[in-house]
């Protein structure tokens, strides 16, 4: 009925990426990370992607599969150093993957803007650091600021607790996090979700994101991986 | 008459539409409602274009945008369906329809700006054959300037259709080489719906007349007195 | 036990507010207009305001009633002439009150911009209008955009349908409109609400506009005076 | 031992505290935890000043925002209340409190960045005595940089409030005239909680001693080894 589409397993879901797109990847840390899209890529074999994520994977699942196999060339995230984030630490020491750090809420803004037709924006956050660097500044109103410009995807990978027909995504607790902005910042927007339900059976006050801004939506098992990650 | 009794009614005269001379305003909304694709999502101007609505078919499945905050809008709500806390971009009490959502003003002007409205269908006081739009504003010294969201809607939408007739009562052409009134946008408009007929727009190569009514191509170029022939 | 205030009548809710005050409005149209903290406003008796909200009132209540009672110097927002607006529409005619023009979601995205410490931003709204005037443009990825600085309230008035003891507020419909982006653009944000629940009966997925944002909130009686404008 | 119980001990070593040295690090999370006003909104970093959270009183009210998209976060989670769906900034299980609400990335930043906080606790590599922040890279070449949501607090809190050590394992101070790693954020620190002492920061005034454990200012100033005399 609307335009999303509901792929029936993560592989079809994931079809169409290709080699050199830049694909922004929900979650913080493992909560509303989309293991079985990553997955599903890992699988779909695309190289030579460019990863936007806060993190730059933990362990050896989800994101960290992604670069252990080779197939990312860039990583832009707030925070890639973690207790076990030992599989980007190699890649990145041995010169194998490029780094661009940006900070967490500039991030989020930087994708904000993609979607929400902002051309750049000054920012305060970074003012006289070194990620300051290269950037154009400007005083306004007595304060120092930076220009930042949009982050876009290619393809967005997200994960949300349940959908309708239509394609509105709702999300569990802090799970959240990175899926909506993501959402409004790609070209195709991938969700994995726990749920399917009939239009009309979710409340549309309480929609986060809007069935306009995803494309596919495929049903995996709930939580299943990171049981296996808890474990 | 009932919606339903309109439509077949709306039908049974557009199979006659050809040669049978220029549309009225709501035979012209069923012409734009055929040319909407399915699942598309859009939003419909205040005044005539808010007529094709009611021309959209439910298997269509096309999602309605209000500016005001809502996708999924229904058609104009009457008797015990009327809420004062939901209304259209016009301020007319509306209906929800099942997978609706609900979203503040910048969420939704972001949706708008950033790309995500496959179309919009607006009025116009002129159109220019390079697509500038003037819809806000006569020029006129005494008119309150008043634009809404026509600019963010020129400027947003993926696809601009205009609806309007293409005389003034004057008989004064408003698809014209260069607009007289104020600008809205520059460059946006893709389609003109008019009583007449209707033209694609394309950057730099003049419009082009994808159907007529009741006259021929020669005789439009002759009533709009434009400086080359219309293809 | 938050920082939120609960006074227990409009005008304690508006106490403090300074003649030549910035005060945000909310509301489209009668929907989400607060016209129990709007008339507590005009008996408070502050004056030389500016106000900005989407319209400049409709009949003769809510903001044409502080209009005519001619407290407000300037008005900003998107959309003042209205079929109702005659209260507006005189003042303006007759140089009483000033007007600043704003596409609607240049107004919503420059009150987010306040509320989210952006110093100001690139917009593609506008580009080539009369709207234009003055402001400074920049071509970004062949695309040109002007640049828009925040819109900054001293005090926020806005409509919501229920909040719990810690401020949290929860919208109706299309009321919500300016509401959200309102409360994060003012020093202080005073909210009239239909409900005032316990903390944690609400849900928290559900939450618009979180209590971090919410100065004051005071009870009312639902609906009255739509109740009566649609009389 | 149970929090409360913690909370008591604590309670009772505070009221012991001059002349009885330095502090140690949980010691020093209760003066800071007294020190944070009633109501007050903010954000506890990584590390020690998570521990600021376990001598908030409840009835204090005081409400603690997660980066990563939530108002209200209670207490780690232990046993059944582990929710992989609801972590902290550190990524690990944390509660909800009632009144909590959830938020995206963009909108958990937009309320960081535009000044909605009244407050956040950082831990800090050096602290200058003009309140620059580096607590983000030690700036050695093989250390991976990763930055988080740092900068953004730097910038957006109201007022930032650093927790830490007064001098490093090897005794050299970390309130420096000027810091040598790479800065966080510029001239953003208003106040220093250290094991030794408690320094107010003011744009250059340099750093004014507020409270001391178990050392003079004057034993304070010649460890420090500053240019002046600390007030």
């Amino acid at each position: 009925m609307s335009r999303t589409q509901f792929p029936s397993t993560p592989l079809e879901a994931v079809a169409g990426i290709p080699d050199g797109a830049t694909v922004l990847v929900g979650g913080f840390g493992l909560a509303g990370m989309p293991f079985a899209l990553i997955d599903a890529l890992i699988e779909h074999g695309a190289r030579d992607l460019t990863i936007v994520s806060n993190n730059a994977g933990n362990g050896e699942v989800g994101l960290a599969a992604l670069l252990r196999a080779g197939r990312a060339r860039k990583v832009i995230c707030s925070f890639p150093r973690q207790s076990d984030s030992f599989v980007f630490d190699e890649l990145y020491r041995a010169g194998k993957i490029e780094l661009d750090v940006v900070p967490q809420g500039n991030l989020a803004e930087r994708m904000r803007a993609a979607g929400a037709g902002i051309g750049a924006f000054y920012c305060p956050t970074a003012v006289g650091t070194p990620l300051a660097d290269g950037k154009e500044s400007r005083v306004i109103d007595g304060r120092t600021y930076l220009l930042e410009y949009p982050i876009r995807g290619d393809f967005a990978l997200i994960a949300a607790s349940c959908a309708d027909e239509l394609g509105n995504l709702v999300y569990r607790r802090t799970a959240r996090n990175f899926g909506p902005v993501m959402a409004t910042a790609a070209g195709t927007v991938i969700a994995q979700v726990s749920d399917i339900v009939p239009a009309g059976s979710m409340d549309p006050e309480a929609v986060v994101t809007p069935g306009i801004y995803v494309d596919r939506v495929v049903r995996v098992a709930s939580h299943s991986r990171l049981d296996e990650v808890a474990r | 008459m009932s919606t339903a009794g309109r439509r077949a009614d709306a039908d049974e005269r557009y199979r006659n539409l050809t040669g049978q001379g220029p549309l009225t305003m709501d035979e012209l909304a069923r012409v734009v409602a055929r040319d909407i694709p399915r699942g598309a999502y859009g939003n419909l101007g205040i005044g005539h274009p808010t007529r094709v609505a009611e021309h959209l078919r439910p298997e269509a499945g096309v999602v309605l945008h209000t500016e005001n905050g809502m996708l999924g809008m229904g058609p104009l709500a009457v008797g015990d369906d009327v809420d004062p806390d939901l209304t259209n971009a016009g301020k007319l009490p509306v209906t929800e329809l099942p997978g609706a959502a609900y979203f503040d003003h910048a969420s939704s002007f972001a949706m708008m700006r950033g790309g995500h409205l496959d179309f919009c269908v607006l009025g116009a006081y002129q159109v220019s054959t390079d697509g500038d739009l003037a819809n806000w504003h006569t020029g006129a010294g005494d008119d309150i300037p008043a634009v809404g969201g026509a600019m963010d809607l020129a400027i947003g939408a993926r696809n601009v259709l205009v609806m309007m007739t293409l005389f003034t009562r004057s008989g004064a052409p408003k698809l014209v080489p260069r607009c007289t009134y104020p600008l809205t946008g520059v460059a946006c408009v893709s389609r003109v719906y008019t009583d007449y007929a209707v033209f694609d727009i394309s950057p730099g190569g003049g419009p082009r007349v994808r159907q007529t009514f009741g006259i021929t191509p020669a005789e439009l170029g002759q009533r709009l007195a434009l400086p080359y022939t219309l293809r």
